[in-house]
């Protein structure tokens, strides 16, 4: 039991220090959280600087424009970069979710000619799955694709929460084809022009106003059956790769508060004394560091299992839930301790430049994004643990049967 | 034992609840976000035309004179309507002072303008971040009554035209004075609140005129902390009350998996847990109340025990209630947000969680 | 708003003061908490003092034993009870469950005869509905019940949780009289004679060695059809009536430990400081006070619907909810203030005669008896807020065909 | 990186797991239990003949001179199996106070005993209610090595030959002695302990001739218990790991309303949330394991932090696995309250979780 690279992994992380120690933008002091939006040119800048120097999309293979390397390469570069202020997994979606999916399910010339532009960030790619009536629960989408006696495909409906849509190039939507079947079965998966006509992206206001999400309106959007991704009807499966590829991609963890709490026990004082010195606040420190410290050291289980060609387990799934009330905790834990003045949403006035003030209006979307609390308990107790099913209203009847609202 | 509302003051609260149902929908409160307005003008010249303001004024002041457990059923109701405007800021502080400490020339002055709803007060206590309400201000009134210092935090305080404000005495006691805002040496500057509805300003005081509170000692502001906690608990448990309702009403409509979300379990234990929060933040509420009608010598403790229920309370139901809408409570389109804003705000402008929690131990160890 | 007696309540309450200073056992400091069951005999010469005076069975009407008096007149002597050390609750299940039963239930004679020797503490009851195989789900019971062509019934099967069994005469016993129509409709509800062959009570022991409740098996246990409670196939909403009675019967509020952790609050030195001035401790104080003066202003709340002529809501699930959790949370961080010694189960060491060490062990019971935390929260969530059931796998078919183990 | 254990270290682990679900079956505690014992020398001599207490005990002194991690391992099959023998005792305490601080001559000495198994230890620190393991000992060593005081709380007090006792020196600082308990002026007397299957002794020492370890200081105990902290938490999440098998296991074939009870969402996110407990406290237990093989200087704060997530885990895990099995669970013939009770044992016998939250918090902000 170590931490310890091997010597290869050593030799590819000291190159990869120097390279970002000369080209990645060090962390300021005074950094605030940005909206993820606001962060797009920055972002394309240094994807296209890493690119250059040929530390892009690592782990994929040379003739789709990767470097060829392995998962274990990619978590070493994403140990790297994190010491940097430099919005490194601004493309996740893409490269991760999408970039996998096309892999699999097209064939040549158009996957070469996809993935090199997706890897040169040529095309930025979205993925659209959720609706505004099928959240937690993926399947029960509505947005339908018909296909005409051409072969051709017609989208009409509504996605939503899809990441950066503004941005994209292309997207991976998930659509039901047919309604007469049972729920998992009438599903296809396609490619679609996020340019094209009959595609309309509005950005969604979120309640701590940040614009990072969209809706997108399909109004008769033709998709041609070469886009098709995966059998007709197999849309399920499709969308299963894609996701496990979510799991797989492995990012940094969620924000769980902690940095910034522990910053400001150490710095803070209220009302005239150390606030480090309060056994209450000791008291909470002392717990989030417990989870913080179990999540971090989950995450070096999985690096080393990986490292073994093993899969990701459950680590990701706790780690959000974990991070998601516990950020929202500290938020309020931290805002109640600052009494009346906890209430100003100013960073000129609160501590950490107003983190926790702003922490308080985010964290609940932590909570709910890529699945909520409570679909991550039922991941955890059904994927994990092997617990049964609940007994299901949605089985083994048509779609177009199934109640909804 | 009659531990409950009587039937007149349940009527009148029937009533608020009527009037805001129909005169104050979250759209009043959004707007007033939106515009970066500082409260609902509107909506402020209706309630004093239903007399509100004045409910627990003596009449020989221009109030109907009616009594504090009026002042609670009122206060659920705006709680639960989420009202955009200065009530509180009028009515359980700035009102309060004056029936707590002024003195019959202060009392004529400022009662009848309150009582008819003809201005905006606030009250400015804190000075840095982590000050308690028992703090002592920096903030320093001379012999002459002049004052120097700055107040952050100052809710209504860009449109009140007088403040109530925190200074030590040349005693280096804390005294409560009058300010009116409209003087030179006075500035103000708006900063962001995180319940935009309710703005708030820093006041920088720099030899300015004021006048104490004429019967002020150093409980008064304790005494009317332990006023103004009774009456925001019931806007707190009235908010609890629309967030849990709006949390149902939501679920059962939305269906997942084939089926109502409200019948899943998480869910349904999670609103059962939100009730118990919001009960028992209501029953203390209650004691609260009694205390406060009867000046039982349980107030103090009452008042705390309240608060911090009603704190925890209201932070539970708008949190999960907007953790049960899903992805759509976290849009600015939903009111999720309004009740969890709204929850902060209450729950820090009188001093957090820890300060009344250490209240109540000073209540309950007191003696010993 | 008051907590003012009415003239007539006030007297009342003055009468019953006064007797209960001449008649009462006062609590002493040394008091520990003593096992119900050996408490029989003191709670058989209390109610007999109790009745002799005219104070049983308040709210009866006299022509049952009882006094004549309203629930009110009840709630008054249980505030005034409580101050003293008698086991005023003791018989609670037969007078408050099982009475209202037989009032309901019975014809004259039998009637009178029943209720006048239960009510003069000459029979002594208790209620038999929980199995092994259905504790949460009381109506998925299988002791059977058949009738033979004499009229007679026979009971076969095994309750579980009987309060006090072995020192009962009567039982009320809720029985499956037909497995070939739905759950609620095959149920049936009699009297029982303990006493009579084919009883048997065992006693269960319990993790903290406590041993107040009982097994009770039958075997071909012979009833007449005179001893049936309500309609054949009618005995769930007979147990409804009972349940209801349970929820009506307005006893002591749960043991939520506050009282115990106030006092070491009060009077402790852990490492030989006062852990008055502990902050983390004043924070737990100051959070169980809000719950248990939030219970308890319930409470009033509830007197004063009942005193209106109302019924009672949610109070008691709230309250044994409430109290189940925290009493175990308070033991909990109690025993970890006392660091190693908090391991040591011995009253001559421990704080509070070892309340707390005896609460580590006994709180587990009070998630569980009478409803489980789960089905309080399912009873709040929907009786009380009225929220739609879960989809039922056990309706709308035979009973012998549910699943079950 | 590789943060795993090796496969050898694995092998040792499954074969444990093996032999202890053969020969110690939770009807072993409760024998311990019943019948008033000290421990189980059945099982514990055949452990002994596998030389589990020599595993981390160099060669030449009769041991198999393996590490920790090994230990580490054995240790979480042995908290599954709810082992009611002195193991911890004898191997993560006396056995390390030596390593840590003893001679030669007393490694000598004691070492080969304890590797092979031929006598039974205690280590006796706490004294008064509420001690923590740094207070300051009232018991005192003399100059010329005789001891006075009491200590209780004392695990395997009653059959132990040999006690590591902590003692004020005649410094006034703390200092750790070997007592042969089989002395005049010796006098012991059981207490009934929360994990009957765990007795613990109150000792009465007057004027008793003791041996301070030769090499401790002040620091030793803190350092004793960091390894202790470490191998205890991997006990408590081996049992972790058992209590949530065995609620899982249950509910799967208990049916409720016509489906098993391990379909209800409510009892699913309880078992996600046994789970996500168990899995902070397992990960965080490796980094302790890391940091005591490597003798890295993140020990203090790794083992700390494995204690405290190993103190919560368990406590919830064995609670919740309780609450799972309904009334059933609440009987003496389930198997539930026996991973409760040990739950409660281990959490408290090292020091309780808020002795360990301050030595994380020591550990966080120092050099500040």
């Amino acid at each position: 039991m170590d931490f310890k690279d091997t010597p290869e992994q050593a030799q590819f992380r000291e190159q990869i220090r120097a390279w970002l120690k000369e080209n990645a933008q060090p962390k300021t002091e005074t950094e605030t959280v940005r909206e993820l939006s606001a962060r797009y040119q920055q972002a394309r800048a240094w994807y296209k600087k890493k690119a250059a120097a040929g530390y892009a999309c690592l782990e994929w293979p040379k003739k789709y424009g990767g470097a060829g390397l392995t998962p274990i390469h990619k978590l070493i570069w994403s140990q790297e970069v994190a010491h940097y202020d430099e919005p490194d997994d601004y493309f996740v979606i893409g490269l991760g979710n999408c970039g996998p999916a096309i892999m699999h399910f097209t064939e040549e010339p158009l996957r070469s000619k996809l993935l090199q532009r997706m890897a040169a960030n040529e095309d930025v790619w979205c993925q659209l799955f959720s609706e505004p009536g099928a959240g937690s629960d993926v399947a029960g989408l509505k947005t339908s694709a018909k296909q005409a006696d051409n072969g051709e495909w017609r989208i009409n409906g509504q996605k939503i929460w899809t990441s950066g849509a503004a941005h994209c190039d292309y997207g991976v939507v998930l659509c039901r084809s047919d309604t007469t079947v049972s729920k998992y079965k009438g599903l296809t998966m396609f490619i679609i022009d996020m340019r094209q006509p009959g595609v309309e992206v509005r950005p969604i206001k979120q309640m701590d106003r940040g614009q990072h999400f969209n809706e997108v309106f399909f109004n008769d959007a033709v998709v041609s059956d070469q886009y098709r991704l995966g059998a007709v009807g197999g849309g399920w499966e499709a969308a299963l790769l894609v996701l496990m590829n979510e799991r797989m991609a492995i990012t940094a963890a969620v924000p769980n508060g902690f940095a910034e709490f522990f910053e400001f026990v150490r710095s803070a004082e209220l009302d005239g004394k150390p606030i480090r010195n309060h056994p209450l606040v000791r008291d909470r420190l002392a717990e989030w560091h417990c989870m913080d410290a179990g999540v971090r050291a989950g995450f070096y289980r999985m690096f080393t299992a990986v490292a073994q060609g093993g899969m990701p387990g459950a680590e990701g799934a706790i780690g959000k839930l974990v991070a998601g009330k516990m950020n929202q905790d500290i938020a309020q834990f931290t805002l109640q301790l600052m009494g009346a003045a906890g209430a100003i949403h100013d960073p000129k006035i609160a501590h950490e430049n107003a983190y926790f003030q702003d922490a308080i209006l985010y964290t609940p979307g932590i909570r709910l994004a890529g699945g909520t609390d409570e679909i991550m308990r039922n991941i955890i107790a059904e994927q994990v643990l092997g617990l049964p099913q609940e007994p299901r209203a949605d089985k083994g009847i048509a779609f177009e049967d199934i109640p909804s609202n | 034992m009659n531990f409950d509302f009587s039937e007149q003051q349940k009527l009148i609260q029937s009533e608020a609840r009527k009037f805001l149902r129909e005169q104050c929908p979250p759209e009043r409160m959004r707007q007033v976000m939106e515009q970066d307005a500082a409260f609902d003008d509107d909506l402020w010249s209706r309630i004093r035309d239903l007399g509100w303001m004045g409910l627990a004024i003596p009449e020989q002041y221009g109030g109907l004179g009616l009594g504090y457990l009026e002042l609670c059923v009122i206060a659920q109701e705006l709680g639960r309507a989420l009202a955009p405007i200065p009530f509180s800021s009028n009515v359980y502080l700035f009102n309060q002072a004056l029936v707590i400490a002024g003195n019959e020339a202060q009392k004529q002055r400022w009662l009848p303008r309150v009582a008819g709803g003809e201005l905006v007060a606030c009250t400015a206590v804190a000075e840095r971040v982590g000050d308690q309400p028992n703090s002592l201000p920096v903030t320093e009134i001379t012999q002459d009554g002049r004052l120097h210092g700055q107040k952050i935090a100052v809710v209504d305080g860009m449109r009140a035209e007088v403040a109530l404000v925190s200074a030590r005495s040349s005693k280096g006691e804390v005294i409560l004075c009058l300010l009116e805002l409209d003087q030179a040496g006075c500035e103000r500057a708006a900063t962001e609140s995180l319940d935009l509805s309710r703005p708030l300003a820093t006041l920088t005081l720099n030899d300015v005129k004021a006048e104490p509170l004429a019967h002020c000692t150093a409980q008064t502001l304790t005494e009317l902390y332990n006023t103004a906690a009774v009456l925001f608990a019931f806007e707190q448990v009235g908010g609890c009350e629309a967030a849990l309702k709006m949390g149902m009403s939501y679920t059962k409509q939305r269906y997942a998996f084939g089926r109502p979300v409200a019948t899943f379990q998480a869910i349904k234990h999670k609103f059962a847990d939100m009730y118990v929060a919001k009960e028992i933040a209501l029953s203390n509420a209650y004691y609260g109340a009694w205390a406060l009608a009867s000046s039982a010598p349980e107030l103090s403790l009452a008042a705390a025990t309240a608060r911090v229920s009603a704190n925890q309370a209201y932070f539970e139901c708008s949190r999960e209630n907007l953790q049960a809408h899903g992805g759509m409570g976290y849009t600015w389109e939903f009111d999720c947000h309004l009740h969890y804003r709204r929850a902060q705000h209450l729950s820090l402008v009188l001093g957090g969680t820890p300060y009344w929690k250490e209240r109540i131990n000073t209540e309950l160890l007191r003696a010993e």
